[in-house]
């Protein structure tokens, strides 16, 4: 169980190995990235800031709360911060269990937690030039409001 | 007793600094920390009630804040 | 979109990087495993069989239903037969969408209706020398029943 | 008509082959064809009422066979 803000690139794939296990029969993977459009605007890269301190005790708490949940005794979450570009990740989760709705669960879980609490905020650049915070209560997929 | 509120993304765009130093009496809670906000120039480009994190966690209104604390008002997130 | 059965060892990080999209805010990916303990005893190692034919064709039917339900354009499915060891992956969902909901409700539809519809057997070798054929219907996670 | 039922897994092993030949009238359905298999020697290890596919499918009880369908009796699946 384990929480980071990271300032080089995620590495997926490694998160998967980290927390796989032969007492695992299901591991899930979720891995948010850069999209090339966002709310019909063409988007050429974002910027991640965060309160990092609190950023980091937020995504403590939600892999804690998981394991408390779900049972999951195996759980990664990576935050990304800085310039990140097309297709970059900006988020991975990791999580293994003996089976697999708990892992799935426990996945859903900590990304829309994540999205509703870890104070991170980014700032679209857009092919026109211009860059703009994005609020997430004006998306068509909102990601709530806290407390 | 003096405040430091530490602001960030849009908000520390909004007044161009990272920070705000407020006096408040002591043990103001959270909702008189924001009506001085309020009364100070150049925060109207701020919303009325933004939420607020204390020592690294978030706060209701009624919150009372002590000496030393970390507070902090943030913008809606928007991580992931 | 596609399905396998694969005789070789399936490659999620592969797959992961194939379903992968600059138009895609979220990449899940789902990987089943052979674990060490089922049912409370030890496992050295599960043989899968599968009705190839049907298994092919039932698992390209459930990832055209993920497609119609879910809207994912972005999903492949690998199931493994043959004689697999611990930590071995026997099945693998990768999927990708813009959004994060529909990519986890696809990645949990697939599991789900593989586990409950695709003709694949598993025969489980114990520490004791002996051999099984699993039946879901015993187990403490079940597979379900058809149609 | 003459109709071939593949085995598999467990099936295949109770009964020590991959397939049983049986017959069975024109057109009979899968129900027909499961008292068929009932009828022979040496099924008593299969359940009475297994899974059928048909042409790679699953079928119902009152589904009709035609010549050259590909039939198969399925042990439960154990998949993922």
């Amino acid at each position: 169980m384990r929480a980071a803000l990271r300032h080089e690139p995620l590495r997926p794939a490694a998160l998967l190995e980290e927390v796989s296990s032969v007492s695992a029969g299901a591991t899930v993977l979720f891995v948010g990235t850069v999209r090339d459009v966002n709310e019909g605007r063409a988007v050429t890269g974002i910027e991640y800031s965060a309160y990092e301190a609190m950023a980091l005790a937020e995504m403590a708490r939600i892999t804690e709360e998981a394991r408390s949940h779900f049972g999951v005794e195996r759980l990664v979450l990576e935050h990304r911060v800085g310039t990140l570009a097309l297709g970059d990740a900006s988020v991975v989760i990791a999580v293994a269990h003996a089976h697999r709705a708990p892992a799935l669960d426990a996945a859903r879980y900590v990304i829309e937690e994540l999205k509703r609490r870890v104070p991170v905020w980014k700032r679209e650049h857009y092919a026109d030039g211009t860059r703009e915070w994005v609020d997430p209560a004006n998306a068509a997929e909102p990601a709530g409001h806290v407390p | 007793m003096n405040v430091t509120v530490l602001l960030f993304a849009s908000y520390a765009d909004a007044l161009g600094a990272r920070s705000l130093d407020l006096d408040v009496r002591d043990g103001a809670t959270v909702a008189e920390l924001l009506d001085g906000i309020s009364a100070r120039a150049g925060t109207g480009r701020l919303p009325p009630s933004p939420l607020v994190a204390v020592n690294q966690r978030y706060a209701k209104p009624d919150q009372a804040l002590a000496r030393g604390d970390e507070v902090a008002i943030l913008p809606p997130v928007a991580g992931g």
